[in-house]
């Protein structure tokens, strides 16, 4: 580490939310810092993130994986050094009552999605592909960002949504009667059924070819802030709180938490397995179930969902097969033009392979 | 009798200051063939009066009948002209004259006919496609007298329908209205500051005093019709002219 | 009059007109070198700002396929729609506030809502109300459209002098009359600066409603293209919304250049 | 004048004068009765539409904790600095194109291109230049509000009877007497009406500028909401917006109410 | 000689019309003392005359001299009243009056003061705070008229200053004029369409023809000074009057 902090700004997508923890826990836990950074984080939307990457306006970015296929496929020089979450988190919501596991009963159905571009539509036509379906099969409805009232008042069939949010969303409408006749829901996530590139740490080509050694720390950094996530979502809850406002923070539940994130870092100091840590995660969820209602719950049970989106064995990598299944469904979307995307150069694992 | 005042009065309230009285009371019958003229000194409500006999201002206290029914909005019957020229900046000058004839539902080529017609009359003959903007003073108001004969009313008030023009054009409109009113007597209440011009046309002469505007001098103008202009070296005409003079000049009773 | 011509005026004032006309072009055509400019002096990177001439190649080959019409042809759609439901309500309860001002006390708390409410707070009600088709982007378009045409009619018809309108009462004009022959024209030149306005806020409106939800549409393609990176098609778009307003905004400049053409006659 | 106050005239003017500032707040009740008689009658979703409780209790929550007033002031002072510059740039290029309207032809392109090209088209640039800070979304609001500004300054001071103008040059006024005591005052009411559409349109603004990129304002407070899909907290931060348009609004009609006093007096 | 014109012209050119010849040619010279008043038809290009003059208006041939030097621009000497009363609806009388003090950068209380002496000479003591609006005509035209003797010019250009004026009102004003002129001798070119007037005031009556408007007659009035109303009924006055009666009534030359 350098004795001058560096300041170093991080674009996010989106809004301050508990799903970007693994920041919150690196700013408040000090693990930038000890890497010699100040990081200070910014939302903006996915492609002003790319451009701004792209153009040197800032280091580093959090974006989807089809964005950096995209974008370099206009002549945009990023690179992707660490895959965040290793399941892509995009999925079907419907209600179980109309069983759609088998991916063929959606012919002819209304699905509603946000508009064709992004990860939900990259996913939805992973999954309608991987059913042999093509668009023309389905009821394709462009409803923005409002998939639970939407499908709730049953204006679509299913809706193309992250699944660590929204499902959770619909199913508490349901369970206070506010989404018709549907009474439980059910994701078919895309993961389940392709892998494909998702949520990922992106640099300028410029910056690796400059400052290597300073992406490592970074990347090392978020590594270790991304671990100590998923291992204590109560302490990252906690570090979470000083970054969005809005979170539930009523003082028995934040005491709860405490004592949870206490007890949890003991039992992290017995060196767990991945699994034991896992199931220490429900047994958690399950603890705080029983003291306080889904509205309080709400945003740490997405963290938790969201948390299964990252864990992996060793964080970070990214194959060239999840890569390769994202290039396919973009060309087929017809969103690649002639000339073939190298896809090799869009990522690259080396500095995830080199920390420890 | 067609025109009545009943004790007429009117005062003016602005919102933020005392209401200021502007005319009366006045009392006043008016034949149905007679040619008023009222004279006073500027400010004395002789507009107010004309206004409120248009049927425009409702009177602070009195009121005023036409054919024996209360007069409270502009009749059919009765035409008005006002002080300043009022002409609409977008219309030229025969759509302005035309107006009355456009709302009442005449065809164009008969309107712009009746109104053209008019122009010579008014001195306009050039004028028909000139817009208000481009017209002096005096043709100005040629043009909204225009404007009233085209209405042919029973009753013609007219707020001082000469008073941009030159001795000469006046006098020639003068007669031109003593002509037109010589056919079919109308009743003519006629607001002006000259005394000449009043005692040459009017068949009374009306004298207001200072504001508010009390009846001064109802002066009967018995000379022989129809008048021409060397009627004003008559020493009857410098007569009565003296007269109304006299009484303008009386304090307010 | 017309027959009387003189000839020496003629060539002045034709020059003027064409200058008049030719004005916006030549404002374009600098911009479009100042563009290049920029470009070739590589000020803003081409990632951003692409130049010229990979811009006129992602237009024509929009215009070739068909999509960038289809596109424009949606949003105009919406535009005019939305202009017209906007603009007659603007008008008509413009009017009926300017003759009764107590009313504009009680309608200002909804009238500014419906203009200050940002369209994502109620996206969910449009599209369930008025699904993902056109009509919900006629609805923000009339919605944004509204309001200026409201208080510059307003403005305008209390502007009347209250002696012309003792004219028209005393011809016991009709209230259609009167507003037909009087209101109307002396409010024109307020009217037609708020039509200004909405014209140009006619483009936001539409676009914006795109954003919400749409398949179609100048605003759903330039989502789309800038999702794909595609900044000059990014750009293509945003020019053709500007050529949608210019040309609404045009249109209404003409019809007052048109009615108003009595008071170029009083600046000799 | 003063001193001579006629007492019967008086409890007349007082109750409309309380009746006029009252009317405002007698709708507002009467929407949220409306709104509770929405929700009592389930009309409407609760989902897309939180009974007036949910979203007081939602109110007071937002504003116990202080975020509320924080994410307002940040939106405020976005809007307050952007209306003071488009404003005033749009009163000064408004006056200049008035003087010679060949500008407006060069530069109505410009103008209008300004006003219709959506923000993510140049969100990217708006960021590099500006920031993620502030200054961004004052720049939205400046240019969005700098139209309706632009063309009713115009067309107030265009209105302008050259009969009044010749009496200025007579009396050998300065160009800012001219302005300052003429053009102004006569241009007032439309320029007023311009600042009503302006004011609202502030509020868009700067929501939309938060829309792109912020963590503090009143956009991305119901972006933050609406993700979370809590309702009742989008509802109070539109409500929220509301207010701070509404208060513009008010405030630049009673300016209206106060200068054009004089336009009251003539009403008799 | 203080002012001079030289075959002084003007044609107004609309858009889409021929232009249309409204004044001249015509030569004038006036004298640094002189009241001269300017009588014509109605439409003969009196106005457009009194406009050039003041260097609101740029002839289309010929040109104007003060004291030597050409009239391109309004000058600090030269104070006009317009036909029209040209008020600012938006001030009280009292600013409207004070307006030309308050452009020359007069403080408030001074220029208050200066205006409100003024009123009772204008008979508008009570209407100091009233808006335009709230006048009737004469009122407005005193106030016009009021506006134009708080700049005290050198070169004094009426208008029809007394057109809206009741004969009493006018006479009074009118020799509140000649009293003003008397102190210290200013020029003074006014329009009247009262011969009685002219000759009453005048140093010399110029007489215009139909438009556009040719010098027909330039009459000097030699009646001695100071003039009093009784004059009217002097032969001497008479006979001038009909002189200038007849110049009107005369063809254009
Ligand atoms: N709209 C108004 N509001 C308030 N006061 C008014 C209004 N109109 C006229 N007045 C006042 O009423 C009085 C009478 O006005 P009116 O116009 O009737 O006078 P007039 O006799 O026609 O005068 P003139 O010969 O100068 O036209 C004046 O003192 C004037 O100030
Ligand atoms: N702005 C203008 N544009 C075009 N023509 C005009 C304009 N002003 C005046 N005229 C024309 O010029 C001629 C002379 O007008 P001017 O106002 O000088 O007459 P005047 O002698 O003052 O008449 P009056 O006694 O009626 O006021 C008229 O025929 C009129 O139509
Ligand atoms: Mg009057
Ligand atoms: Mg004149």
């Amino acid at each position: 580490a350098q004795d001058q902090p560096l300041d170093e700004r991080i674009l996010l997508t989106f809004v301050p939310n508990v799903q970007f923890a693994p920041f919150y826990v690196g700013i408040e836990a000090g693990y930038f810092a000890e890497a010699g950074f100040a990081v200070s984080l910014d939302h903006l939307q996915e492609p002003e993130v790319l451009d701004l990457v792209a153009v040197g306006q800032a280091n580093y970015g959090v974006v989807s994986g089809e964005q950096v296929i995209l974008a370099r496929s206009q002549n945009r020089d990023v690179v992707y050094v660490f895959e965040w979450f290793q399941q892509y988190p995009v999925g079907l919501v419907y209600d179980r009552a109309l069983d759609l596991s088998d991916l063929g009963e959606l012919r002819d159905k209304t699905i509603g999605i946000p508009g064709r571009f992004g990860a939900s539509y990259s996913g939805l036509t992973a999954l309608l592909h991987d059913a042999n379906l093509t668009e023309t099969d389905i009821e394709v409805s462009e409803i923005g960002f409002n998939a639970p009232e939407v499908f709730c008042l049953g204006l679509v069939d299913a809706a193309v949504v992250y699944i660590n949010n929204e499902p959770l969303q619909i199913q508490q409408l349901a369970n206070a009667g506010d989404c018709g006749d549907v009474q439980a829901v059910a994701t078919t996530s895309v993961a389940s059924q392709v892998d494909l590139v998702s949520n990922g740490l992106i640099i300028s080509r410029a910056l690796l070819d400059d400052d290597p050694a300073a992406v490592q720390r970074m990347v090392g950094a978020f590594a270790k802030a991304l671990r100590a996530t998923i291992d204590n979502p109560a302490a990252a809850y906690m570090a979470s709180l000083a970054h969005v406002e809005s979170l539930p923070r009523e003082i028995s539940f934040l005491e709860a938490l405490e004592a949870a994130a206490e007890a949890q870092s003991d039992f992290l100091s017995e060196l767990p397995s991945r699994a034991e840590v896992a199931d220490s995660r429900v047994e958690l969820a399950n603890q705080l179930k029983s003291h306080f209602g889904s509205g309080t719950l709400a945003q740490f049970t997405i963290l938790l969902n969201t948390i299964e989106l990252w864990d992996a064995d060793q964080l970070g990598i990214s194959d060239l097969a999840s890569w390769q299944a994202m290039h396919d469904t973009l060309q087929r979307m017809g969103f690649l033009g002639e000339s073939p995307v190298e896809l090799s150069d869009a990522f690259s694992n080396q500095f995830v392979v080199a920390i420890e | 009798m067609t025109i009545r005042l009943h004790a007429l009065q009117h005062s003016y309230s602005a919102v933020d200051s005392a209401p200021l009285p502007a005319l009366g009371p006045i009392s006043l019958e008016i034949a149905a063939d007679e040619f008023i003229c009222l004279v006073g000194p500027s400010g004395c409500g002789k507009s107010t009066l004309v206004r409120i006999v248009a049927g425009l201002l409702a009177p602070s206290a009195g009121h005023v009948t036409y054919m024996g029914a209360p007069i409270t909005a502009p009749l059919d019957d009765i035409a008005i002209m006002f002080q300043a020229a009022n002409l609409l900046p977008w219309r030229t000058v025969l759509d302005n004259i035309a107006l009355p004839l456009e709302l009442a539902g005449m065809p164009l080529p008969k309107r712009h006919q009746i109104a053209r017609d008019l122009l010579p009359q008014l001195g306009l003959q050039q004028f028909e496609r000139a817009y208000p903007t481009e017209l002096s003073g005096g043709m100005a108001q040629r043009a909204a007298l225009g404007r009233v004969i085209v209405q042919a009313p029973q009753v013609w008030l007219l707020d001082e329908p000469f008073g941009a023009l030159d001795a000469l054009t006046r006098e020639k409109l003068s007669l031109e209205l003593l002509r037109l009113r010589a056919r079919s007597r109308q009743t003519i209440l006629m607001v002006t500051h000259d005394i000449a011009e009043a005692v040459l046309l009017a068949d009374r002469v009306i004298v207001l005093s200072q504001r508010p505007g009390k009846l001064v001098a109802d002066i009967a103008i018995d000379l022989p019709r129809p008048r021409q202009p060397d009627l004003l070296y008559n020493s009857d005409f410098l007569r009565l002219a003296k007269r109304v003079r006299a009484a303008i000049e009386l304090p307010a009773q | 009059m017309q027959s009387q011509q003189n000839p020496e005026l003629r060539p002045a004032r034709f020059r003027r007109k064409w200058l008049r006309m030719l004005a916006p072009l030549g404002t374009i055509l600098l911009l479009i070198v100042l563009w290049q400019l920029i470009a070739s002096l590589g000020l803003i990177s081409p990632i951003l700002l692409p130049p010229p001439v990979a811009v006129a190649s992602a237009l024509s080959k929009a215009l070739a396929d068909g999509s960038l019409l289809k596109h424009a042809a949606t949003t105009l759609e919406e535009m005019l729609v939305g202009l017209c439901i906007g603009v007659g309500f603007g008008l008509t309860l413009g009017y009926v506030i300017a003759k009764a001002p107590l009313l504009e006390n009680l309608l200002s708390p909804l009238i500014v809502a419906l203009q200050s409410t940002p369209i994502v707070a109620y996206a969910p009600l449009l599209v369930i109300w008025f699904g993902t088709g056109v009509t919900g982007k006629v609805i923000t378009t009339a919605i944004i459209v509204f309001f200026p045409t409201l208080v510059n009619t307003v403005a305008g018809i209390r502007s009347l002098e209250s002696s012309l309108n003792d004219l028209f009462r005393s011809l016991r004009a009709s209230r259609w009359q009167t507003f037909r022959h009087l209101e109307l024209p002396a409010a024109l030149p307020v009217i037609l600066a708020g039509l200004k306005t909405s014209s140009t806020l006619a483009v936001i409106g539409a676009v914006v409603g795109e954003f919400v939800s749409a398949r179609y549409g100048l605003g759903a393609l330039v989502i789309a293209a800038r999702s794909r990176y595609d900044t000059p098609l990014v750009i293509v778009s945003a020019l053709t919304m500007t050529t949608l307003a210019l040309t609404l905004y045009s249109l209404v400049a003409y019809i007052e250049w048109r009615v108003l053409a009595w008071r170029r006659r009083s600046t000799t």
